[in-house]
């Protein structure tokens, strides 16, 4: 039979490479970039779509944005086939599952599509650019330093995540665990990480049983949006406000209140428009043959100036902004 | 057999004024099922004609591979909703199969053959508690599958928590979307569409499929008759969670990807697609041919918005709206029907 | 037109004329006329599917005619629903019992017009006080507090009557309301009807047995098939007259049980006893035999018959088929054996309402009609043609539900679900409840053609004319017991009487 | 001694001297209690264990956090009982929920100067409405409500969705003194949950004392006989499914004031939970029995059943299964105790045992 020791397992499709890259090649007119997110209905993905679209008006081309209205692979899979029946140049997406939609995004670059994804990456070889946020070894060293700056160096911290199996997520906690081996944190103590569920009543429970469970915490790091306010929220209304820090990655909008009331010090985001704008920026390139996804392309992606394509065909936006009551009332999304 | 009396149809007949409604409008459109497979073809004609890309073989690949699993578990659930009975866990057992499945061979060394027949099994044995508890127990099979959809789900990720498992060789999962050679249709079809021949004979043809709907209607009545209710219930539990079973295998497949959250919500698709197909949520009416129609025109709809850019907001207004109709609307023929028949009826008289 | 009514000498309290109603193709009423007066109890009968019970709906607001007038007191009388009915005072029992199972007994009855206390709050101490008394008046006694789940037919009927006479109203119609009911029970009907009529209300009384309706009717209206025959004084009436009427022929002696060969015996019970139901019964019956088992209503006969069936378990004994043992709790095992048992309830146990009469006829059959395991639709019809012609069946196609066919005609269609399985052993509970004369002497020649043919019979019957006129042999039960064994000879209506109420109870 | 009452030293009970002045509780009734108390057991022993591995889970916080945790799912269990007791269910809830807090952001966007009754009474009278577009469906068209609000299920959260576009409400577009509404507490207590109480009380007040809540169980116990008995069927159904949406217009408000930061996915799949707590509470799925207080304790059992795995820190990943195992075990309780009554309704009647 077949067993995993003798299977053979590769999906052959490590192309992302192949053919040689001009980059003097113009950015072509009219290409059809199609923006796939997670889910519709998610502020922050319509927020980064939002700055695809100003990045697709800039270069002339047709902006489409569709999805899914649940976050699953399986529809995102069904969308991926649509679009590529209907002769996208390229598909921005960000995934839901690594591994399950890549048959379909493989089907789509056989069609002749390019493929971006921001935000949240497949198999490297089933796309040819992953625009990342930033780095997560940046956000690992981001988060457990405004963390330790809050609590003065020193006591019990936890983590408020999302989904137990969201990639992005688990890589960066293991990054912030060994961030947290350095030797400046050596008096900070990981006691535990719950997860969320990227719900908000979820996370909301989740931060009131870590407060009890753990009498000495003195601070909790959420690195996802819906974690960090609904833990901003618990806090505020409980004896805890100010007491336990909180900080983690959240937008604006949604933190200033507990920035005012003195909940939260600092914490931090990249911008999801200029995510979704290099992200249709990459994708233009490839379709105009500037580049090819390969290590050490470069291009130029309007206001945001030159990037260049690193290893595995990641292109990195850059540190997170960091937010705090004299920043924050500059930003709006 | 306490909660008989629970499941009996709506308004009864000799209490209910338009109790001959239903026959009267099997007489205007034949039946449910022509008509729903009349809408099919309607659809079909429509969007090929006015939708680009949606007549093309591809999409035909596309839209059927998508229609799998939903056809799979409509088959059994037809039958468990014609029997009066419901079962909302599908997609937690389609989940947990398939987190088993990755979690076996992650760690277990055995060869994916039985790896599959081992889920499948699993399956089955998820569908011998739910049996177990509608049956044995005599408990509402609502209530228990809402139990068991939460259950299996949170198994499922207890199993294989965080991680997702994806290294499945690859000629296994190029096998699930390959076509048939020289057309657009994947070679799944096939056994899907055995499995339905199957279940449409069980269901219409045979002795055991006239059990079911007369336990549907009055199950007490059933049992005077010889039908071992129980019995039936629980071995059409156990054949939906060996369908889910198979179903599981598929999806992890063909998505190359084994997680907790495989199928998650398409309980409800299943139901909507079967009572779309003129099943009725009380037991005892409702045929197969009908069902994989409403199997069918949901998926064609759904592939032709999307085609159409339509938003997936409006698809779920459309979905929505869509059930509602397809109770709604013969009813309200059916009123209008009888309401010029007693108009005709009355002027003889009158005169 | 006003019906013609001999000797009217008070103006009439409720009067329906012309009234019609048809369900899609079937005319159930057509021009019916019927005037109730007051301080008098007026009969309807005809045969099943006559249109008795649609008349009572139609009175009750359930149904609205097609055609005709009704008036109350000379008012013309508009019934939009069943409440406008009552609101006009007119209290239905209806032919099944309609209860709300999981609402108390005292709630049942009061339902919408329960006694109020403070904030129109419910008075449920005053309410269970009202239905105790109620009860008192029936001479009963059911606690007012229990659910009504779980009552057996008789008390279901019993809280109907209750329920209806709470109403003190202008009106009470009664649908068959003594045909769960014993001898006694019904005279306690019977007299409240009468202090009823003697405040001057009016009564409309349905029932199949001729000597109830000549004990309390003063007038009788006959219909045949939806369309009125006549008004008369009860007085001016024969039996034979009435039923001329409503079969539109003579009709021949009730029970012709005929004198058939008694064969090897083919069902044997021994022992059987199920904990708090019924204790150590044993019998037997040979082909070719009716055994009648007697007893008052509630005296555990129906559940004997359930158990020996395989419906119920039972905790010991034993059930044999000719010499072999039936496996327990298995009505499948039974039916293979042979056996067949037409139950009491038929909307319950017998027929499933939504189905066709051809799929309810062949329902007990559909193995022995499969080929290879498939069943095609053509045999099923033919067996379901051949069955109810035989037992004429009144059904506008063999396709439409059961559920549309009268009362009387669904018990035919029961009847020719387990004659079609060809058994050796014919287990009958109160055959001829609810079905008119003529199907009446039809099934009793049936039954005596079938233990000609050497078919073994069990007969549950609470008619003891019926009981005397069809066995061969009478088993008596009383609380659970089999009290007493009585040779056809030996037979009488003291006798069984005597037996079933436990008086000199020697087996 | 009668010739029909074979039963009658059972039945004698009956007819015992009753104290006139005493209303005697009702076998039904009674049977209700128990499953309260049941309820209330195992909600107290849960409270128990909990506190034991951790004292801080009695803490006042704690406590409040449950309280406030519990309201929402409390009002619309209490909502979906007065449905689910006439034979009928509303899934439809969690869109409701959703649309109807979107709406309040909305309105607090675009007229920043609403005082918060006007937003609740506009967020209730939306409910009601989308409640009324179920109750009409079911009424008028005879049809199913598990088939229409399952449509409108999917209906209600498009044209949410499709309203919100993607959109998100932040608490700082909300006035301070509604958000408070969704904190502050009286005496301790939070005022979410004194609302969640009101509603409660009210509702099994009215199931319990009143003709027309009787009347719903009689819907629920036998639609047919319902009709015949001139209950307004159509009317009733109709108005529960007014009155649950209001309830769920209610939540959404409620939703809005405490979460703050609104979207279209707000209160998505809420509705199993929602009928989950209704079981639990020991409401008859198929209608005819159960009570406003038992859905309210199963609402309450269910947060707390979270909240308390989330302090004694089991592995999130079988919380889930906890919840699943815990409904089955629920109806199985329920079941259990049905066999047992109906037992001795049997040895009441059963005849010379
Ligand atoms: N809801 C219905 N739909 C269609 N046909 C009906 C309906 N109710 C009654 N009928 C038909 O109307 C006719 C009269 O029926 P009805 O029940 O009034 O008879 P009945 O005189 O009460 O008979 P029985 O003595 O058997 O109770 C029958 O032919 C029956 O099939
Ligand atoms: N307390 C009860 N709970 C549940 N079912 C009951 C109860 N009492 C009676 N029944 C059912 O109601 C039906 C009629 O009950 P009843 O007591 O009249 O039966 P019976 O003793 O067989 O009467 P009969 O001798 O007239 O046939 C039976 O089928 C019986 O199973
Ligand atoms: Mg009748
Ligand atoms: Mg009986």
């Amino acid at each position: 039979g077949t067993t995993r020791d003798n299977s053979d397992n590769d999906s052959g499709a490590g192309n992302q490479a192949s053919g040689a890259a001009n980059p003097d090649a113009a950015i072509k007119e009219g290409l059809k970039i199609a923006f796939l997110p997670k889910q519709l209905n998610n502020p922050y993905f319509t927020v980064s779509d939002g700055g695809g679209k100003s990045a697709v008006t800039e270069i002339k081309g047709e902006f489409k944005e569709v999805g899914p209205s649940e976050a699953s692979a399986s529809s995102q899979v069904s969308y991926i086939n649509t679009l590529s029946q209907q002769g996208m140049d390229v598909i921005v997406t960000s995934a839901n599952d690594p591994n399950a939609i890549c048959g379909a995004l493989n089907q789509a670059k056989t069609a002749g599509a390019k493929i971006v994804t921001f935000d949240s990456d497949t198999k490297p070889e089933c796309r040819q650019i992953f625009v990342n946020q930033v780095t997560a070894e940046g956000i690992a060293e981001n988060q457990v330093k405004l963390i330790s700056q809050q609590i003065g160096g020193e006591g019990e911290i936890a983590i408020l995540s999302a989904t137990a199996n969201a990639t992005n997520q688990n890589a960066w906690i293991a990054l912030m665990k060994d961030e947290l081996k350095k030797p400046e944190y050596a008096k900070i103590k990981l006691v535990t990480v719950a997860y969320g569920n990227d719900d908000d009543q979820k996370s909301f429970q989740e931060t009131q049983g870590l407060l009890q469970s753990y009498p000495n915490l003195k601070g909790i790091i959420s690195p996802t949006t819906v974690g960090v306010a609904a833990a901003g929220r618990y806090l505020s209304g409980s004896q805890y406000k100010g007491k336990v820090k909180l900080t983690g990655l959240g937008t604006p909008n949604q933190m200033r209140q507990y920035v005012k009331d003195g909940t939260v010090d600092a914490f931090a985001l990249w911008s999801p428009a200029d995510l979704g704008y290099l992200a249709a920026y990459a994708g233009a390139a490839l379709a105009s043959g500037q580049i090819t996804g390969a290590e050490g392309d470069k291009f130029k992606a309007g206001k945001l100036g030159e990037f260049t394509v690193g290893k595995d065909g990641v292109v990195v936006l850059g540190p997170p902004t960091v937010f705090d009551k004299n920043n924050i009332d500059q930003f709006q999304f | 057999m306490a909660h008989d009396s629970l499941y009996a149809a709506p308004p009864t007949a000799e209490a209910e004024p338009g109790a001959g409604r239903l026959a009267t409008l099997r007489g205007l459109l034949g039946s449910w099922d022509t008509a729903i497979v009349a809408a099919l073809v309607v659809a079909v004609l429509v969007a090929g004609l006015t939708v680009e890309n949606f007549a093309t073989g591809r999409n035909a690949q596309f839209l059927l591979l998508d229609l799998v699993p939903l056809a799979l578990i409509a088959l059994p659930m037809t039958l468990i909703v014609i029997t009066g009975e419901i079962d909302l866990s599908v997609a937690s057992m389609v989940g947990l199969c398939s987190t088993l499945m990755g979690q076996l061979w992650l760690s277990s060394g055995l060869s994916l053959e039985l790896i599959c027949v081992l889920v499948v099994l699993l399956g089955a044995v998820l569908g011998a508690v739910n049996g177990l508890f509608v049956t044995g127990f005599g408990l509402p099979s609502l209530a228990v599958t809402i139990g068991t959809l939460a259950l299996y789900r949170g198994l499922s990720f207890v199993l294989l928590g965080d991680q997702a498992v994806a290294d499945f060789p690859a000629d296994w999962t190029a096998a699930m979307v390959r076509n048939i050679p020289g057309t657009s249709i994947p070679v799944v079809v096939v056994p899907v569409l055995l499995l339905a021949l199957v279940f449409g004979v069980v269901l219409h043809a045979t002795p055991a499929g006239r059990a079911l709907y007369a336990m549907g209607n009055n199950d007490q009545a059933a049992t005077f008759t010889g039908v071992s209710v129980a019995r039936t219930k629980f071995w059409l539990f156990v054949v939906s969670g060996a369908v889910c079973g198979l179903v599981g295998i598929f999806w992890t497949l063909r998505y190359a990807s084994a997680r907790g959250d495989n199928a998650t919500g398409l309980e409800l698709t299943v139901v909507t697609a079967v009572l779309l197909g003129g099943v009725s949520i009380f037991g005892g009416r409702g045929g197969l041919l009908g069902v994989l129609a409403g199997v069918l025109l949901l998926g064609v709809l759904r592939n032709a918005l999307q085609l159409a850019d339509v938003d997936a907001n409006a698809l779920t207004i459309v979905t929505g709206t869509l059930l509602i109709a397809s109770v709604v609307l013969p009813n309200a023929v059916a009123d209008i029907r009888a309401r010029l028949h007693r108009r005709r009826q009355r002027h003889p008289v009158a005169s | 037109m006003t019906a013609e009514l001999p000797g009217t000498d008070e103006a009439p309290l409720l009067v329906l004329d012309g009234v019609t109603k048809s369900f899609g193709a079937v005319a159930a009423l057509r021009g019916v006329h019927l005037a109730l007066h007051p301080g008098e109890a007026h009969a309807l009968v005809g045969e099943n599917g006559a249109g008795k019970s649609t008349l009572v709906k139609i009175l009750a607001g359930a149904h609205a005619p097609d055609a005709g007038e009704m008036t109350l007191d000379g008012q013309p009388l508009r019934l939009r629903g069943p409440a406008d009915a009552r609101a006009a005072g007119i209290a239905v029992i209806y032919q099944e019992p309609t209860l709300f199972p999981d609402l108390s007994v005292a709630e049942n009855i009061f339902m919408g017009r329960q006694p109020l206390r403070g904030l129109r709050r419910i008075d449920a101490a005053a309410m269970n006080r009202d239905a105790e008394q109620l009860f008192q008046r029936l001479g009963v006694r059911i606690d007012p507090t229990r659910p009504a789940r779980g009552l057996s037919i008789a008390d279901q009927q019993l809280v109907e009557i209750a329920k209806a006479l709470s109403f003190d109203a202008r009106v009470l119609v009664m649908d068959e309301p003594t045909a769960a009911l014993s001898g006694v029970e019904v005279e306690r009907l019977f007299a409240v009807a009468r202090s009823l009529c003697e405040r001057g209300a009016a009564v409309l009384f349905i029932s199949h047995r001729f000597d109830e309706v000549f004990d309390l009717c003063q007038r009788v209206t006959v219909l045949r098939d939806g369309a009125w025959v006549s008004s008369d004084r009860a007085a001016d009436l024969t039996v034979d007259e009435v039923v001329r009427r409503m079969v539109g022929r003579d009709v021949a002696s009730l029970y012709p049980k005929q004198d058939a060969e008694l064969r090897d015996t083919l069902l044997e019970v021994r022992g059987l006893t199920r904990t708090g139901v019924f204790t150590d019964v044993s019998f037997s019956v040979r082909g070719g035999e009716i055994v009648a088992l007697a007893g008052l209503v509630g005296a555990g006969r129906s559940e004997v018959a359930r158990a020996v069936f395989g419906v119920d378990r039972y905790d010991a004994g034993e059930v044999l088929v000719a010499g072999r043992a039936v496996r327990a709790g298995s009505p499948g095992r039974a039916i293979a054996a042979g056996m067949a048992l037409v139950p009491e309830d038929r909307r319950q146990q017998g027929l499933v309402m939504e189905l066709s009469v051809e799929r309810n006829a062949t329902l007990a059959r559909r193995r022995a009609l499969s080929r290879l395991g498939i069943l095609l639709g053509g045999a099923e019809r033919a067996e379901a043609r051949s069955w109810t012609r035989r037992l004429q069946v009144k059904a506008s196609r063999l396709g439409a539900p059961v559920a549309t066919l009268s009362g009387g005609n669904q018990q035919k269609v029961v009847l020719a679900k387990w004659l079609a399985t060809e058994p050796r052993i014919l287990i009958i509970d109160e055959p001829t409840r609810g079905i008119d004369v003529g199907t009446k002497s039809e099934v009793h020649r049936l039954l005596s053609e079938l233990a000609g043919e050497g078919l073994a019979i069990l007969m549950i019957s609470s008619e003891l004319p019926e009981v005397l006129g069809m066995a061969d042999r009478v088993l008596v039960m009383h609380e659970g017991r089999l009290v007493r064994e009585l040779p056809r000879a030996e037979a009488d209506e003291t006798s069984i009487m005597f037996a079933a109420t436990g008086q000199g109870a020697t087996a | 001694m009668s010739l029909t009452d074979a039963g009658a030293p059972e039945r004698a009970t009956a007819n015992a001297p009753t104290e006139p002045d005493r209303p005697r509780r009702s076998l039904t009734e009674r049977l209700l209690a128990v499953r309260e108390l049941s309820l209330l057991l195992a909600l107290g022993l849960l409270v128990l264990v909990t506190t034991l591995r951790n004292d801080r889970f009695l803490s006042g916080q704690s406590i409040k956090d449950l309280l406030l945790g519990c309201a929402i799912l409390v009002i619309l269990a209490v909502g979906q009982t007065l449905v689910i007791v006439t034979r009928n269910v509303d899934l439809s809830v969690g869109s409701i929920l959703g649309l109807v807090a979107f709406a309040t952001g909305t309105l607090f966007l675009n007229a920043s100067g609403t005082p918060w009754p006007v937003a609740l009474v506009v967020g209730v009278a939306l409910g009601a409405l989308c409640g009324a577009v179920n109750g009409g469906l079911i009424a008028v068209a005879r049809v199913p409500a598990l088939v229409i609000t399952l449509g409108t299920l999917y209906a209600f959260r498009g044209v949410d969705y499709y309203w919100a576009s993607g959109r998100q409400i932040n608490a700082a577009d909300m006035p301070p003194a509604f958000l408070r509404l969704g904190n502050q507490t009286v005496l301790g207590v939070p005022v979410l949950f004194l609302v969640a109480l009101v509603v409660v009380a009210a509702v099994g007040f009215y199931l319990r004392s009143y003709r027309s809540g009787r009347e719903l169980y009689a819907i629920g116990s036998e639609p047919a006989a319902a009709r015949l008995s001139g209950i307004p069927v159509g009317r009733r159904v109709f108005a529960v499914f007014v009155a649950n949406g209001a309830l769920a217009g209610l939540a959404g408000v409620l939703y809005a004031a405490r979460f703050g930061t609104l979207d279209a996915a707000a209160g998505n799949g809420l509705e199993l939970q929602v009928v989950a707590a209704a079981v639990v509470g020991g409401v008859a799925i198929f209608g005819g029995s159960g009570s406003a207080y038992g859905a309210a304790l199963g609402a309450v059992l269910l947060t707390t059943i979270g909240s308390s795995l989330a302090v004694l820190r089991i592995d999130p990943f079988w919380q889930q299964a906890v919840v699943g195992a815990l409904i089955l075990a629920a109806i199985g309780l329920d079941r259990l105790l049905a066999l047992r009554v109906a037992a001795r309704l049997r040895g009441r009647s059963a005849h010379g045992a």
